[in-house]
């Protein structure tokens, strides 16, 4: 909780392709959010989703994600973490339409977008968020 | 030879004249490369339409279309070639009556039955390169695998809902010295190695479409064919500018032109490279190493599981 | 009443149902809108037709086509709605025949006079907006200040050469809370208070243009009529994040979809505000201290010495 | 000529709607400029017109800009002075159809765009060129 804003990253999320109807009601395509500089595993944890977080205020973000600064395990923010956040804070039903059956990736037929660049360009799940970063999930479409 | 004096008729002057002026598309010998050229579009729907519409207004010479679809009403709102009383015709049979009024000066092959592993490498082999205008992953991957096998590229359009998306895949790269091909982009497996899940797949009898969407991917697809069938000729030009393309990095065009952000009505997104153990257009010696078998015929392949389509 | 049970035809419930089913589209009460709006297209030719094409097919209930051109054989390579067989028809009617095909449940109302200062004020006022798919700056200033006059937004298209613009004029701006009206955006004359010398403007004729080109624009320009006429709906919906228009920025859409580099492929410009001192959309205040008149009559404007042709 | 790169600006020229072709061949519809920060009205003087520049490295631009940077009437460059840059260095012919006829701005039908916003809204003549800058010249179409 004395969490200072150095240690949080400002992202920009865009959902495209239908992935915002997974979202949370009002769906915002665009939405910033503030994203624990550190991935505190602890973050992860389903129980934080008793705190639905649609579109963060800077300091919100800080408060429930970094609950403490030595938790084991923590690294710098990476997808795998940026993925883990959007689904427990963001996805509010049929998650599996948006992670992968590993839990981990994202399923196939999104493409991920790192500042305008397929993820795949910049390390994948690996990539460690840079304050400003602009995170893209496009399902691809089918339809003609 | 009387041919090769007037390679145009009269009335085909005419009705180029005005593209054939244009500082940047290249003249007579553009209008010709054109004229000659074969073009596959997998698809008589929503894109399909647009795309042979502006591909037979400029005068590509032989345009065949793959559908195995009759045309129904609920088609009309988007599906500009197909009309009220072509209802229950073959879309493919629809889309030539519609061209020949057009453009009499192109010739439009009709194929009425479904693009399959049995027919695909013939129809793909015997054309310059395909429109994927189709609204399933099945034929998408059909056709890219067909596309690579035969060395085409594919223009592949996609609309759903308000969005659209535009790529061509396994496009031939140049260096920028003009010194010729270093290879190819990526193809629809290289970007998507797994299929979606059924369940994750919509299609616009589920989800919607609108037909300004659908008209503008589908105008743009015919926009890149022309552009990818003259690229030899602007290549070669010592050119005004426009005449030299650099060499393309692979992109994706996403458009969301019902969208009030002016900043997201289009994006050019970079696309990876092409994966070196890409299953249809990977190297040998990464497909080995990784222990992949290449594909090779395409009714080997079992696309009906690969798609997750085997229990429903 | 009957008519407030079924306000669509089952036939028009089949046809429009994949657009009506779309999130963000407005379901029947938008498609109820379309059908009661009358849109004015003055053009038939490279933009005209597709523009048409769309709303028709969309359900846009009226649509009337201004051209006193007749269909030339070197209009064919872009402007898809006339055929190879209607050639010596006018085009207007030409569009008619055309939408009949495609739709039936539209009404096209084909004008074959050219659009004057004397016949602009009736048009434009009995419709709910204009589409300018014209080729020359005379006709673009006249439907500007006819438009202004009325109150009317101006869907303004332009291609050439193998670029595209697109931009909507006068349109009425929101402000973020939805709170109704703020005010207008600019109008043609606000962004180019003095016309270009003749010498200055090439027209498709001399300097050619591509049909894919004409295609995109008209399509965007039908796409952006259709989101205008819808706009009300959506802002007034609680919406869906596609619903809620903030404020728009004037913008201006440049096209160069044959560039090679995917940078420029598209690109939003942002256009400056509504010119106080505008000579059509200005304040009284504003034209009184600089001691110009406001344009009042458009018979009394000189448009021809305005742009420079009374000499030619 | 003892100028240093601080001097001048690297600006990205854009030309579109027709007004590329009023270029020197090969009339490349982008170009990268470095104009001298200062605007030396010695500079403008037409006889700089026998080297001409299509494309200019870095620090040619310095050497044909910045003759002498006491010369008197010199200010930060505006885009006055750009126009009047390009209309001696780049465009070859018929200058009439980019700049206006009280020679200074540029003709009717040009829109001017100052990093993708229209030059209106940066203070048009006036406005001192940055650094990195990217102005465009457009003509506008009127074709159907
Ligand atoms: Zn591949
Ligand atoms: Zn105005």
């Amino acid at each position: 909780m004395a969490s200072s804003s150095k240690q949080t990253l400002d992202i920009k999320l865009e959902f495209g392709g239908g992935t915002e109807l997974l979202l949370a009601p009002p769906r915002n395509k665009k939405q910033r959010i503030s994203l624990p500089a550190r991935a505190d595993p602890a973050t992860l944890h389903k129980t934080l989703r008793q705190q639905p977080v649609v579109t963060m205020p800077a300091d919100e973000g800080a408060a429930n994600g970094v609950s403490s600064s030595s938790a084991k395990e923590a690294g710098p923010a990476d997808m795998r973490f940026l993925v883990q956040w959007i689904r427990n804070h963001l996805i509010v039903e049929r998650e599996e339409l948006f992670v992968n059956t590993d839990g981990e990736g994202v399923r196939p037929g999104i493409l991920v977008l790192i500042n305008d660049a397929d993820w795949e360009l910049e390390g994948e799940l690996d990539y460690e968020l840079q304050d400003g970063d602009e995170v893209c999930f496009i399902s691809t479409l089918h339809g003609g | 030879t009387k041919i090769d004096s007037l390679p145009l008729t009269p009335s085909e002057y005419q009705r180029y004249g005005r593209q054939m002026i244009l500082p940047g598309f290249g003249g007579l010998p553009a209008q010709l490369i054109l004229k000659r050229s074969r073009v596959l579009v997998v698809g008589a729907g929503g894109l399909g339409c647009p795309a042979v519409q502006y591909l037979a207004l400029g005068g590509v010479g032989h345009i065949t279309v793959v559908d195995h679809d009759v045309v129904e009403r609920s088609n009309l709102a988007r599906q500009c070639l197909h009309t009220e009383k072509r209802i229950g015709m073959s879309k493919a049979e629809s889309i030539r009556v519609a061209v020949e009024a057009l453009n009499p000066h192109v010739t439009l092959a009709p194929i009425t039955q479904q693009f399959t592993a049995s027919n695909a490498l013939p129809l793909v082999s015997s054309h310059d390169l395909v429109l994927d205008c189709t609204d399933n992953p099945l034929t998408r991957y059909l056709i890219n695998d067909a596309a690579v096998l035969c060395g085409k590229a594919v223009v592949s359009g996609a609309a759903q809902g308000l969005e659209g998306q535009l790529v061509v895949l396994h496009r031939e790269l140049y260096d920028i010295n003009g010194a010729g091909s270093s290879g190819r982009g990526p193809c629809y497996r290289c970007l998507f190695p797994v299929a979606p899940r059924p369940q994750d797949v919509t299609d616009c009898s589920e989800g919607g479409v609108l037909g300004t969407i659908t008209g503008l991917v589908g105008t743009l697809q015919a926009n890149e064919t022309i552009k990818l069938l003259l690229e030899g000729l602007h290549r070669s030009a010592d050119g005004n500018g426009e005449g030299s393309p650099s060499p393309p990095t692979p992109t994706m065009l996403l458009a969301s032109p019902m969208s009030v952000a002016s900043s997201t009505l289009f994006r050019s997104i970079k696309l990876r490279p092409r994966r070196t153990d890409c299953r249809v257009c990977g190297d040998e010696t990464a497909l080995t190493a990784k222990g992949l078998r290449r594909i090779s015929s395409l009714e080997e392949e079992d696309y009906i599981s690969f798609c997750g389509l085997a229990t429903l």
